[in-house]
């Protein structure tokens, strides 16, 4: 197991969302919920971010915001697609700004479904990205020629 | 060889202690908010998990500047508590923040820049007032030494109790707590979105959070100097010390920083100059 | 009284229990009438495809003659708008959550032709 | 001279819940200058209505938010309603008007949260969005959804409310004012939330009407305006006044939610007390033709519906104005010559949501 | 003897070649010609007269006695006329009142005059001796590839380069003169011929302002000398002193008038309070004569004079309050210097606010003020040189002295940025010099235990936290980084050789000095201290080990982690800007579609730190201090 599976920090996007799923997002934080349970953070600044969390659908407009913040996310790193909107597009899915589900422009490793989703739909989606970032996370170190060259990065193994 | 060992100790020691601390918040303000909270080892796992992910950097000076911070920390501490002079220790300790300004300096996002400034104008606040208690220190223990400070038996609280309060008053900016926490917040729901170390991720992040336990630590060793005069009191003093920045943290909304300005220069001049003129007074005359 | 209410609170809130419900390990129980997660029940089907008509995201697809009932669950919104419209009932609105997935897949259900014994075919 | 600092806002901003874009000009830390921008969330929902069946367009309705989603619903059902000259049964508008005021205190409630959270007391934003919940459980306990109703529809509402429950529920808020009055008392005394409230943003009686600013936001600045005497659903039989404060800035915009959290209650007590017997909803036949303008009190303010139908079943025209959307140029005016940490503030004390600006 | 000698006639030589030379390749190579000349006989002088000092020299005096006379008759005239000309009366009644002193003296106490010896040379010398030659030559290194640009860039202003290097050598000349000069005729001579050679240099672009300037700084200093003057009348005829070692020498209580004098003086020529226009308005004068006038001659001559009265200033009435003078000099400038953004303006308050600090370690005297002061000295010297050498290396290729221009100056200039960073590192960063004597000078204002340490320590803890902060935020300005080279490249290749070089053993001096710096005060401060106050003085060994562990951190820190992290691999991102999509050079679409610039400028604070009215209180500080100390003489 990694320390990512401890301490996954979100990031929450709200995509066109209607608000619903935003606020559910929010609600995880709270004392009724506390997802900080978890180790999850709410860090607002992608650079901190390990989980990406979209709410609502991508339209013309925020694609280049939703892409601008993957790229600024370190990795390894996840995204969770929360609410039908983020989905596919949901009951907006013909709107002709709508462009469709955060899949059309961001790898989504989890989807989270409801209008809006529930809290506990959100916490478990959180649960499962965890096992998606301790993967991505064994997987860049398998998969990367480059090494730290730090003397105390290669003593830091971490047990898988 | 006694100085060499004590120096790996608290090097290794500090952080430790340091991260507890910061576990023993997180759970003590969640538990304030009526939440469950994280582990008590959550800093740690933070951290840790930092090192893990890949850091991602503006450009690569950041990186020298993250890492003199934390090491420039870790001297400062080092210096502080093996007994060298704690006024010099507080210049140190300004090298230490000032490198982790330029860091964010560096980036030149509008976000770390502000928050730069920010950072400076709360120690341009605080400055006057660390001055000043280490002045007092030294008037009452005549001496500059944590060692020497920490052995006196004078019970310095009771000479220095303005300067007490208002090293207290300074204490949230140093460890970036509410309602001085304007530079960068430990939750980035803040206009800065972390600010000074909005562009630092992964393993600098990382070091700058082991930066900020040694000084937490530092600071709370500085408390403990008020108390000294038994080690008990002094240690329950800094604990107690440390509650109470957890509960303000809680309890205040975060102000701005004119006001931290404005007031931490007045609550210097006040409380700690009075409190020294007093304390001449009394000495001298 | 009122100095000092919000450090008097936190404290207050320190010594009592937390507010937070456990979720994974003490499961939610939900309101008899939340719009949790919808159910089909393929055995009255009359593949009339009234609830692919009003259905507002089109979620559903009905096929009447291959007698294939399909649905899209990551565009159904639970709105309920086709349990209320099928007249034959077997649709309904169960309270429980629908879960997160990593791959979104379709429901998908048919009729074997003998129309009598309902096999469902769940993919 | 010369040289100022200019920052971009938003859109991914962690005191934005919202995508909303200002560029910040600054000198010092002061706001010379604030162009918003917005576009984040547009969807053009409006179009829609060429897409979806006039009944069916009520869940799209409900979608343009999901914090007054059951007003949304609401709104455009009563507007085409009025087009078909339906008749809607009176426990229906009891109903319908219990959900309005629920959906208030829920939304004052997550308000207050979130303000907490923008002046940096982590620990009131959870305790408002704490109280929150029990509102939440409320209205998914009678509606089935935690933030989307799905309560409304053409010709009344979708499902009744017991007389058990709506009792209970009266107990639940009666107990949930005990709470407020500990969150509301923090915001409204406590020392360093009024530093960071009182004079901050200041809109004047006459910027406010200027520049047509509506809801809590006007009601702040000393104008009693509310939609709710217009006497919509139920509203013409229950009795209230218009809450008003009259320092505009946002202390007293928080006093103007604070004192609305109370009203809601009562307004509640006073539906369930007054509430008839009956059926809930009318069947609805034929499809709308006419237009009609519809205006309703949101928990931010009067929002404006129109609605053309030409006798299809598809409606022609649809429009909202909603309250934020008005609410945009008051919120830059008050911009204007505040602190760098005093944004956060001010643009939540016009309560925005992005997501009916752009629909 | 014969050392110093030939320290004052090598920067004349080098004034008398000047007019010879036409091209600037020759001049530069006088220019580096004479600044190996002048540090090595600095050099020299270090090494083969240390041991001697405290030396005297008789020097033969009568001649020169005469020369001297001439010199500042032929100076009055000078002075005379030129104000007249501008219709500057007050300066010309000034002067006129000095040498009607000066004369007088001559006429009635000739035979009082001579003195017994009128050079000398202890280790302070040696120190200033060292800042004047290495320092002052290596600026005129500086100003050979410093005034072509001006000249090019300034073609409304007369090319005098020729006059402007023999006024400057001229200065130094008569710096070396001052620092060894016994007989206080002499001295003030020295004096004199400072305040016109400065009055020179500011007026050199010959604009309306630059004459204004010129003037201002002209009367200040000529009431400085006026009162130098006085006090040299006062001691010639009251005590028959004319030597400056023979006046230390008295009991203070009994010289206090002249103290007085010679301290008015001090102050007025180190830019102290009421008189801080004057340095402050030659910020119009061409950079190197800046550099000349704030780190290596002119202001120094004022601390340097005040240092040396030191042992007659602690404890007394005079002393407070020059101390008072400095300590509220320190705060005040220190603030003002918050809220400017001309980076010529910033370093002409810090310097202000430096020179009060030596002014009030002068004014306290004890062996821990001493120390501070002269390290205090000898620090600013460098670093501040330094800073206005790249400001003004950066101003002629930014077009600006505008620190709001300077944003990414790494990407632009990065090896000038480099020693700004250090120049601005050495005026407050931990390890270097100027903060290690400001807590020398802090432990030593605790020490002497009166209130008069108190109220300077609160006065030192805000101006240094003021100082920190206006430092910072420049050095932020200019470490901020594109994050990707622009285009139009780098423009250090544009900088000419002889102002690099300049800078470059400047930087290095800067560093060197921290090193060196237990050394220092092993071999030269510390013994003239202990001479000087009578005790023992040393500071504790252990932080001079502290030091220089952070010393060579400093150095060796960032060069380990960049070269250590060459292999590793980082992401390379853009700074957050809220999801914004940044072009590389800054720009994006903001609202209405309007391309913007993200800028950033700093924080300058106008309302608490406003120029006018800080300034005002100050001057109204200093004033009455004054009025105290001149009322407590008289009394
Ligand atoms: S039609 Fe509308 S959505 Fe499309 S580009 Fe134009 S403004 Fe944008
Ligand atoms: S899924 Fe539903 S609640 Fe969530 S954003 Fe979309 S419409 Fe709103
Ligand atoms: S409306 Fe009911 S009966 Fe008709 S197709 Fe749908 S599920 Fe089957
Ligand atoms: S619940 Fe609503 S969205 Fe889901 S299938 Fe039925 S009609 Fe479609
Ligand atoms: S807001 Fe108006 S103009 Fe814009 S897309 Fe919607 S209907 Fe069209
Ligand atoms: S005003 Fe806000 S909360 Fe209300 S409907 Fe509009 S977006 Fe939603
Ligand atoms: S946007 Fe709406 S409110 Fe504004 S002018 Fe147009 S119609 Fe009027
Ligand atoms: S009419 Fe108004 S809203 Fe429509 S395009 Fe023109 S300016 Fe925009």
């Amino acid at each position: 197991m990694s320390f990512i599976a401890k301490s996954p920090w979100i990031l929450h996007y709200d995509g066109s969302s209607c608000n619903g799923c935003d606020i559910e997002t929010l609600a995880c934080l709270t004392p009724v919920y506390d997802i900080e349970r978890f180790g999850v953070i709410n860090t607002g600044n992608p650079k901190h971010a390990d989980i990406l969390i979209v709410t609502g659908s991508v339209n013309h407009q925020n694609r280049d915001v939703l892409l601008n913040i993957y790229n600024q996310m370190p990795d390894p790193k996840a995204v969770i697609a929360v609410g039908i909107c983020a989905i596919t597009g949901g009951i907006f899915a013909e709107c002709y700004n709508v462009l469709g589900g955060v899949d059309k422009v961001l790898p989504v490793d989890i989807y989270v479904p409801g209008c809006a989703a529930r809290p506990e739909a959100i916490i478990d989606g959180i649960v499962k990205a965890i096992g998606i970032l301790e993967m991505k996370h064994q997987n860049m170190r398998i998969k990367s020629k480059w090494r730290l060259r730090w003397p105390w990065k290669s003593e830091l193994k971490f047990s898988y | 060889m006694k100085i060499i060992l004590g120096v790996i100790l608290y090097i290794v020691a500090a952080p430790l202690v340091g991260g507890i601390l910061a576990g023993i918040d997180r759970v003590l303000s969640a538990k304030l908010q009526s939440r469950v909270g994280p582990p008590l080892l959550q800093p740690f796992y933070d951290v840790l998990k930092l090192f893990e992910k890949r850091t991602m950097i503006v450009n690569r000076f950041q990186n020298a500047y993250a890492w003199c911070h934390v090491i420039f920390m870790a001297m400062t501490g080092a210096f502080f508590f093996e007994g060298g002079d704690i006024l010099l220790a507080v210049f140190a300790l300004t090298l230490a923040g000032i490198f982790l300004i330029l860091g964010a300096y560096s980036s030149n996002s509008p976000y770390s820049y502000l928050g730069a400034e920010r950072e400076l104008v709360l120690m341009l606040a605080y400055e006057p007032m660390v001055i000043l208690t280490m002045v007092g220190m030294y008037m009452v223990a005549q001496s500059f030494s944590f060692m020497e400070i920490a052995a006196s038996q004078r019970p310095i609280i009771l000479y220095l109790p303005g300067v007490f309060l208002g090293f207290l008053y300074i204490l949230p900016m140093k460890l970036r707590k509410s309602p001085f926490d304007i530079s960068s917040s430990h939750h980035a729901h803040q206009e800065l979105v972390r600010g000074l170390t909005s562009d630092f991720s992964g393993s600098m992040l990382a070091l700058i959070e082991i930066a900020h336990w040694y000084e937490t630590t530092l600071l709370l060793g500085l408390v403990y100097l008020f108390f000294s005069f038994n080690p008990v009191v002094g240690v329950c003093a800094a604990f107690g010390t440390y509650f109470l920045g957890i509960l303000v943290d809680n309890s205040y909304a975060r102000l701005k920083w004119e006001l931290a300005f404005t007031s931490a220069w007045g609550i210097a001049l006040v409380l700690g100059g009075g409190n020294l003129a007093i304390l001449y007074f009394i000495a001298g005359g | 009284m009122k100095k000092f209410a919000m450090e008097r609170m936190s404290l207050n809130n320190l010594f009592r229990k937390p507010s937070t419900r456990l979720y994974p390990d003490a499961p939610k129980k939900y309101f008899p009438n939340t719009r949790g997660r919808l159910v089909f029940n393929l055995s009255d089907c009359t593949f009339c495809t009234l609830c692919q008509k009003k259905c507002p995201t089109h979620a559903i697809t009905v096929r009447r003659e291959q007698q294939e009932w399909e649905l899209e669950r990551m565009r159904c919104i639970a709105c309920g708008n086709c349990c209320d419209l099928c007249r034959k009932g077997c649709l309904t609105m169960k309270n429980e959550l629908t879960k997160a997935v990593i791959l979104p897949e379709r429901e998908y259900y048919r009729r074997e032709k003998p129309q009598s014994s309902g096999e469902d075919a769940v993919k | 001279m010369g040289k100022q600092t200019i920052i971009p806002f938003g859109p991914q901003h962690p005191v934005l819940p919202e995508p909303l874009h200002l560029d910040l000009v600054l000198e010092d830390e002061r706001i010379v200058d604030a162009i918003p921008s917005i576009g984040y969330v547009h969807r053009g929902l409006e179009l829609l209505v060429s897409k979806k069946e006039y009944a069916e367009y009520v869940y799209v309705a409900e979608r343009i938010c999901g914090i007054c989603s059951f007003m949304h619903g609401l709104g455009y059902c009563q507007a085409v309603e009025e087009i078909m000259e339906i008749q809607v049964p009176e426990r229906a508008l009891f109903l319908r008007t219990i959900w309005a005021e629920l959906s208030r205190i829920h939304s004052h409630l997550m308000w207050f949260g979130l303000a907490a959270d923008a002046f940096g007391l982590e620990n009131l934003f959870m305790l408002s969005w704490r109280l929150r919940e029990s509102v939440l459980d409320i209205i998914e306990e009678t509606s089935g959804g935690r933030v989307i109703f799905g309560a409304c529809k053409i010709g009344g509402v979708r499902r009744d409310i017991s007389p058990e429950t709506l009792r209970d529920m009266c107990q639940k808020l009666e107990k949930l004012k005990g709470h407020m009055d500990r969150l509301t008392g923090v915001f409204l005394n406590d020392r360093s939330v009024g530093y960071r409230l009182k004079g901050i943003g200041v809109l004047t009686r006459e910027d406010a009407q200027r520049l047509g600013a509506v809801g809590p936001l006007l009601r702040a600045s000393g104008v009693d305006m509310d939609m709710r005497r217009l006497g919509y659903a139920a509203y013409e039989r229950l009795s209230f006044e218009p809450v008003t404060e009259n320092d505009g800035d946002c202390y007293a915009r928080c006093a103007v939610r604070a004192r609305e959290l109370y009203q809601s209650i009562d307004l509640i007590a006073q539906a369930v007390s007054m509430m008839p017997d009956g059926e809930v909803d009318t069947k609805v036949l034929g499809a709308p033709k006419g237009e009609c303008f519809m205006r309703l009190e949101q928990p931010r303010g009067e929002v404006l519906y129109y609605v053309r139908a030409d006798g299809t079943r598809y409606i022609e025209r649809f429009r909202v104005r909603t309250p934020t959307f008005t609410n945009i140029p008051s919120m830059i005016h008050c911009l204007k010559g505040c602190d760098f940490s005093d944004v956060p503030n001010v643009i939540l004390t016009i309560d925005p949501c992005i997501s009916c600006i752009e629909r | 003897m014969e050392i110093v000698l030939f320290l004052f006639i090598a920067p004349v030589l080098a004034a008398v070649i000047q007019p010879a030379i036409r091209t600037i390749r020759s001049r530069s190579i006088a220019a580096v010609g004479s600044a190996i000349v002048i540090s090595g006989g600095v050099i020299a002088l270090f090494f083969l007269d240390i041991k001697e000092s405290p030396a005297f020299f008789t020097a033969h005096s009568n001649a020169v006695n005469m020369a001297v006379l001439a010199g500042e008759i032929l100076l009055s005239v000078y002075v005379v006329i030129t104000g007249l000309k501008h219709k500057r009366y007050l300066a010309v009644l000034l002067m006129l009142a000095q040498i009607a002193i000066i004369l007088g003296l001559e006429l009635f106490y000739g035979d009082r005059l001579s003195a017994a010896h009128n050079l000398f040379l202890d280790r302070f010398s040696i120190i200033m001796a060292f800042i004047i030659g290495i320092i002052g030559s290596l600026i005129m290194v500086y100003a050979c590839g410093y005034m072509k640009d001006f000249h090019t860039q300034h073609p409304e202003v007369r090319d005098r380069s020729s006059f402007f290097f023999i006024v400057c050598y001229l200065f130094l000349a008569s710096m070396f003169v001052l620092v060894f000069a016994n007989n206080l005729v002499w001295l003030h001579f020295c004096w004199e011929l400072t305040t016109l050679a400065s009055f020179l240099l500011i007026g050199y672009a010959d604009t309306d302002e630059a004459v204004n300037n010129a003037f201002t700084a002209l009367t200040m200093n000529l009431l400085g000398g006026l009162a130098f003057a006085g006090g040299i009348a006062y001691l010639c005829v009251a005590h028959g002193i004319v030597e400056l070692d023979r006046l230390l020498a008295m009991n203070k209580y009994s010289v206090v008038l002249p103290v007085v004098l010679l301290s008015l003086a001090g102050i007025t020529k180190s830019a102290q309070l009421p008189f801080s226009g004057w340095l402050l308005g030659a910020m119009v004068a061409p950079t190197p004569s800046s550099a000349l006038l704030h780190s290596s001659t002119m202001v120094k001559a004022g601390v340097y004079l005040l240092l040396r009265l030191s042992p007659l200033l602690a404890h007394t009435l005079t002393g407070s309050m020059v101390t008072l003078v400095g300590g509220a000099s320190f705060l005040v400038a220190s603030l003002i210097a918050v809220s400017q953004r001309n980076a010529k303006w910033v370093l002409a308050y810090s310097t202000v606010a430096n020179l009060g600090l030596i002014v009030a370690c002068a004014g306290i005297g004890s062996a821990g003020t001493l120390w501070a002061g002269i390290f205090l000295i000898l620090f600013h010297a460098v670093a501040k040189s330094l800073l206005f050498q790249s400001v003004g290396t950066v101003e002629h290729r930014l077009h600006s002295r505008d620190i709001e221009d300077m944003d990414n100056l790494i990407n632009r200039m990065p090896r000038v940025t480099a020693m700004m960073v250090v120049g601005i590192s050495g005026m407050f960063l931990a390890p270097f010099g100027m903060l290690i004597s400001k807590w020398a000078a802090l432990k030593a204002f605790i020490d002497i235990d009166s209130m008069l340490g108190l109220v300077l320590i609160v006065l030192l803890s805000y101006g240094s936290a003021a100082t920190l902060f206006f430092w910072t935020k420049w050095m932020g300005k200019i470490i901020s980084m594109k994050n990707k080279k622009i285009e139009s490249g780098n423009m250090d290749a544009a900088v000419s050789r002889q102002e690099l070089s300049s800078e470059s053993i400047h930087a290095v001096l800067t560093v060197v000095l921290c090193l060196a710096f237990p050394l220092i005060s092993q071999l030269l401060v510390e013994p003239y201290v202990s001479r000087i106050s009578g005790i023992d003085y040393g500071i504790a060994r252990g932080n001079y080990v502290i030091m220089g562990i952070m010393v060579s951190m400093l150095i060796a820190l960032p060069v380990i982690i960049i070269r250590l992290q060459r292999h590793a691999q980082f992401v390379m991102s853009d700074g957050y800007t809220s999801g914004h999509t940044v072009s590389s050079d800054r720009h994006y679409i903001g609202s209405l579609g309007i391309d913007r610039k993200i800028s950033m400028k700093n924080i300058y604070m106008k309302e608490y730190f406003g120029e006018k009215k800080i300034f005002a209180a100050g001057t109204a500080a200093g004033i009455l201090f004054i009025i105290a100390m001149v009322a407590g003489a008289l009394i």
